[in-house]
């Protein structure tokens, strides 16, 4: 059940801290390893900057409940507790990925920590999530599904569908969009007729729920929280969490080389609106001396991920076996 | 084994009802399975035997009916959704074919799809271009589903059954025409393996190929020719995937001439992978080009003399026939 | 150009009174010949109990301005001016049809009128209009697409994707919302989780028109002779009217048949909101001895839709040439 | 006559850029292909050359991009409407099946639907299963739709051009593989006709017949071959629909042997119909069966050394031969 009525202690907030730094430790680690031709491909789409949208609402879970979200997807498993390990393999293409190395960055899961997966096709999970919150009603069971999607994913039919059925069902989804303002190139004046995401519960008849500050994960835990508390006792819920992606599209999006305006827009987020340095100025000013346990955080997670980029080197590729394993059920 | 001669439509019903019954976690859902009993009736008298919790009416919304029943799948229940017809599948394909029959593969056999998504499928009343499709072997093109497709009411009870029951997602199409033709079924329970073609009719002159309604353009034309002295063998295949050639090689083996019958349009179909395989697996056996009879290369019009001038039927695989074996 | 300043003079009004009674003679007609079986095939939906939706919604636009529809369209065309020998034709799937026996009852459509078609994909026909009226934008024309839609059609993506991209786009599309309360056999309340449908403008940030009462052909004719007005200058709008279908969904329901409550309902709709009442009342208060003038037109209706009918009949069947012809423009 | 080596790309953007001018009608839409400057760089600078009116960026609703597209071209605009890749198609399907391809036959003739949609297509870049289709022959089994599968960068130009110049929509598809490959394109202005098939190369000893990349795969196996004295000649089909087969015909009266090569999955697909048309067509001619080189059954996997098992490539060619070829 629900774990949300947890007090911002100095542990959780240090929690926090450490997912945080984590997710952005790792996304930088997957580039390097990106630009060294060690993680190949085509799709590589990071979390850096979206960071306390998904740490803050996903802590907002219980074990029971659900996650979902697109191919933006490393940072949810991270902060839903799937070991960096293989998550790191999956990366790389190896059998001990989380998805034996078939689903690639795209399409991280791990059924035991009831998450569901990053999914490719735009706005496609939002359909399976309203599958799998139908489940809970009907087994009269009370588990909860946070289904994350970005901004353009809104314009979708899967969207309007999903949570049209959601409202009609009455199913237990907080449907969370992080709008980073831009999908790909296209911004959402361009996309959108009503940018104002949030609002289009409206639509549904479904409760609107904040729009956030997505860089701050006190706030987005704040707000996800009650949407959780709303979603398991009453029915599906809009958020939107306003947030920006430090690393552009994907590994071979070039805008922030090619445009100033761009590069200037990041540059004001990451000076002002950086969610590791919001959650670290708020943990200063709050507790005394905590810079040694903030720097020793750091440490340890470069180790973790060090130690998560080894194991995945080490790790063997598929088989001829593996290619031709669990196309059905046997 | 005491036996009742039972429509298609109510084959199918009873197979639902079983299945209900027999677990907890089947429950049917779709665009007026509930109050509206079901266009084809198939779903009639299900939301008043099973309640509202386990019959589902839902919005004109193929994407997310397909898309939240691969949800529920993976989540744990046997959904059986149905689309109302098939041609309102092409606003579910993505559903199906980009999540029903990828997530088990993608995340490495972490999540199972046991769904059933049926559809009426088929042409010949006047329904038009856009509402007459008969695209399974469109599907069928695709791993990870499979697609079942009877061609009488006693096959579609027990694989309709066996589809729910099988852990894997199934597109299940029931030709409409068939809908209301009769076949004994027994009154005690029996399945149909999933992925077993059925020879209908034995034969030693020609094979027919066929499946769903083209088996009984195939049974008729075999009665026709039977007249004439040909003894055409008529293998229904059932499911075209798993595909189950090895009968139609047999077959052949003994026949040397094949006839491929479907409701399908002709080219990139049905016909023409039952083609290409039987010539490559028996090619030592041709006596005659292999023949393909299915519906003519047209969008289909209202006007019943013209339709009906589109549509495959006995008389052409007659003639087909009658052009290889001389 | 738009004809929507003419005021509402003894002659309009007559000239509505006349459509309507032709759509209602000319669906009842159908009806019949449907159960005679000169009309055939599995699908006909008729538009009875709409007919001031249609009339007053189309009398709204002008001769260059564009109608698009659903399956339930033989009133839409007839409201537009085509003659209903060729629609009595198309209905029996003759060579004279409109369609050329080819489309069927769901499938009318007259160029020469502007009518772009009853198209019977759920939804389908919302992104056709919005690439008509692109086609407006582009050339610097101020023509405008009415499209007419069922409140079932707008729980589809095509009712989303079409309504946010003509947002964007900024399109002269009015989006008239039939609400009849039922799709088939589903109530509005299990079917969309709005039920005030016309609220879902708010979701594409589009101007949201008023919900109508669709019996009344003046009060449709106003409202959407604003809607008109307002998207030829400024953009898309989205406009609710409230209509019953007098006929069940199709030929084949038999619902009322079965179910009290629904029969209740007919009964009260076609005693107190019947359209040809509503406005034969009106006439009857605001002008002396129209009584004669309404019979006269009545019977000349009969007459019309009687002639359609024997020019339907003695047409000739399509040939082979026909059912190869048009495929692919040569 | 001037020529100058040019990726297909570069190739096709010339194309777009060409017809733009000539044409006032002709306008882009999709998703990136504005700012971005296409997703494969199609489009790049069209924004910059023809300004916002005529370079339409949209939303991501794959649905209403195509339906759009169709109603403009209804309207008398020649769309060119970019669907970012094929993948994303299943969710235009029914906007392409039951509407591009539909209003003309189903109006009468009222209406036509001058629209081409580009989609990029294909696999071998750890795309994984949900976005490596290349579902070309889904779409050709629909009457009422061309589909243009260009193998080289000449003739894509050519090809894009035709298209954006007929009157009947046409789902333009383009092998992300070969974006970068160049060809010897003259300055002067060209036209590739509708549904004709191209001879690539001439041999005698069998026919490998293909399209799109395919074909590269078949002339590399054909260099292959012909070190061990086998000259195989390759037939570029080019068109799926229209389907040219009578260059394959004449071939086979001279080889008596064919091999069928495809990107796409085995099934219901390429090889399936034009190893049907042939064994059909040339029944006397054949000497051998008819062989299929496709991609393995499999949804497509992420780790680069199964992805690469599951593609076929000219030594897979090169083997089918072999067995046919003794
Ligand atoms: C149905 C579909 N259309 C297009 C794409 C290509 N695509 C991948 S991500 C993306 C942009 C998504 O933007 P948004 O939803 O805002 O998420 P963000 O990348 O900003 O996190 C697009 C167009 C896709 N994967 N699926
Ligand atoms: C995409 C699609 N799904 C389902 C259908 C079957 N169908 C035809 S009409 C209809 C109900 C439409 O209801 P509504 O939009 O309210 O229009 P009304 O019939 O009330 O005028 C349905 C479900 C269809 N034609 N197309
Ligand atoms: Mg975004
Ligand atoms: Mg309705």
């Amino acid at each position: 059940m629900a774990t949300n009525t947890r007090s911002l202690d100095k542990v959780t907030l240090l929690d926090w801290y450490r997912q945080i730094v984590l997710i952005r430790q790792f996304e930088n680690r997957c580039d390097e390893l990106y630009h060294q031709k060690k993680i190949t491909g085509v799709y590589l789409h990071l979390y850096s900057g979206h960071e306390a949208v998904g740490v803050g609402a996903v802590a907002a879970l219980g074990e029971d409940d659900h996650v979902l979200t697109g191919y933006r997807d490393h940072g949810i498993a991270l902060a839903r507790g799937v070991d960096a390990k293989p998550l790191m393999a999956e990366m790389m293409g190896k059998r001990t990925g989380v998805s034996g190395g078939k689903g690639g960055s795209m399409h991280l899961a791990s059924r035991a920590h009831n998450f569901w997966g990053g999914y490719a096709i735009v706005a496609g999970h939002l359909s399976l999530a309203t599958g799998i919150a139908f489940k809970e009603r009907y087994m009269g069971t009370e588990n909860v599904v946070l289904c994350l999607m970005g901004d353009g994913a809104t314009n979708n039919g899967y969207f309007h569908e999903s949570l049209n059925l959601s409202a009609v069902w009455n199913l237990p989804v907080v449907w969370l969009i992080e709008n980073n303002f831009i999908g790909m190139g296209t911004r959402i004046e361009d996309s959108s007729g009503q940018p104002e995401l949030v609002k289009r519960a409206v639509a549904y008849g479904m409760k609107q729920g904040p729009r956030i500050d997505g860089q701050n994960v006190i706030e987005v835990h704040e707000a996800i929280s009650e949407a959780v508390a709303y979603a398991r006792k009453k029915g599906p819920v809009l958020v939107e969490a306003l947030t920006y992606r430090y690393k552009g599209h994907g590994v071979s999006d070039k805008q922030y080389d090619a445009r100033d305006d761009l590069k200037r827009e990041l540059d004001d987020w990451q000076a002002h609106k950086d969610p590791i340095n919001i959650l670290k100025d708020h943990l200063l000013a709050g507790f005394d001396g905590i810079e040694a346990e903030l720097a020793k955080i750091d440490t340890e997670v470069h180790e973790i991920v060090e130690e998560a980029v080894r194991y995945a080197e080490a790790s063997p590729v598929p088989t001829y076996e593996d290619l031709i394993r669990h196309i059905y059920v046997e | 084994m005491a036996e009742k001669n039972v429509p298609m439509r109510e084959a199918l019903r009873a197979a639902l009802i079983e299945e209900m019954e027999r677990d907890e976690t089947v429950f049917v859902m779709g665009e007026e399975v509930g109050s509206w009993q079901g266009t084809h009736r198939v779903t009639r008298g299900l939301l008043e035997m099973f309640g509202e919790r386990r019959v589902k009416d839902t919005p004109i919304s193929e994407l997310v009916i397909a898309g939240a029943a691969v949800g529920a799948a993976m989540a744990g229940l046997r959904p059986v959704a149905e689309i109302m017809t098939i041609n309102f599948a092409f606003l579910s394909i993505d559903a199906i074919i980009n999540h029903a029959a990828k997530v088990h593969y993608m995340f490495n056999g972490q999540f199972r799809v046991p769904l059933v998504i049926r559809a009426a499928s088929g042409w010949g009343n006047q329904a038009t271009a856009t509402h007459s499709h008969t695209p399974e072997p469109i599907f069928a093109h695709f791993p990870g589903l499979y697609v079942a497709c009877p061609s009488n009411a006693y096959d579609a009870k027990g694989m309709l059954k066996t589809a729910i029951r099988d852990d894997n997602p199934v597109l299940f199409t029931e030709s409409i025409a068939l809908y209301s033709k009769p076949s004994l079924i027994p009154e005690e329970e029996y399945l149909v393996p999933v992925g077993k073609s059925d020879v209908k009719r034995q034969g030693e002159h020609v094979t027919l190929v066929s499946y769903a309604r083209g088996v009984e353009w195939s049974l008729e034309a075999a009665a026709m020719l039977a007249k004439e002295g040909i003894e055409a063998e008529v293998v229904d295949l059932r499911w075209l995937r798993p595909l189950d050639l090895e009968p139609v090689f047999e077959s052949f083996k003994k026949t040397n001439r094949c006839v491929v019958v479907e409701e399908s349009l002709p080219h990139f179909s049905f016909g023409s992978e039952i083609a290409a395989q039987l010539q490559e697996a028996a090619f030592d056996y041709m006596d005659a080009p292999i023949k393909r009879v299915s519906a003519m290369d047209v969008p289909l019009p209202y006007a019943k003399e013209i339709e009906l001038m589109a549509l495959p039927n006995a008389q052409k695989v007659v003639d087909a026939v009658k052009e290889i074996v001389y």
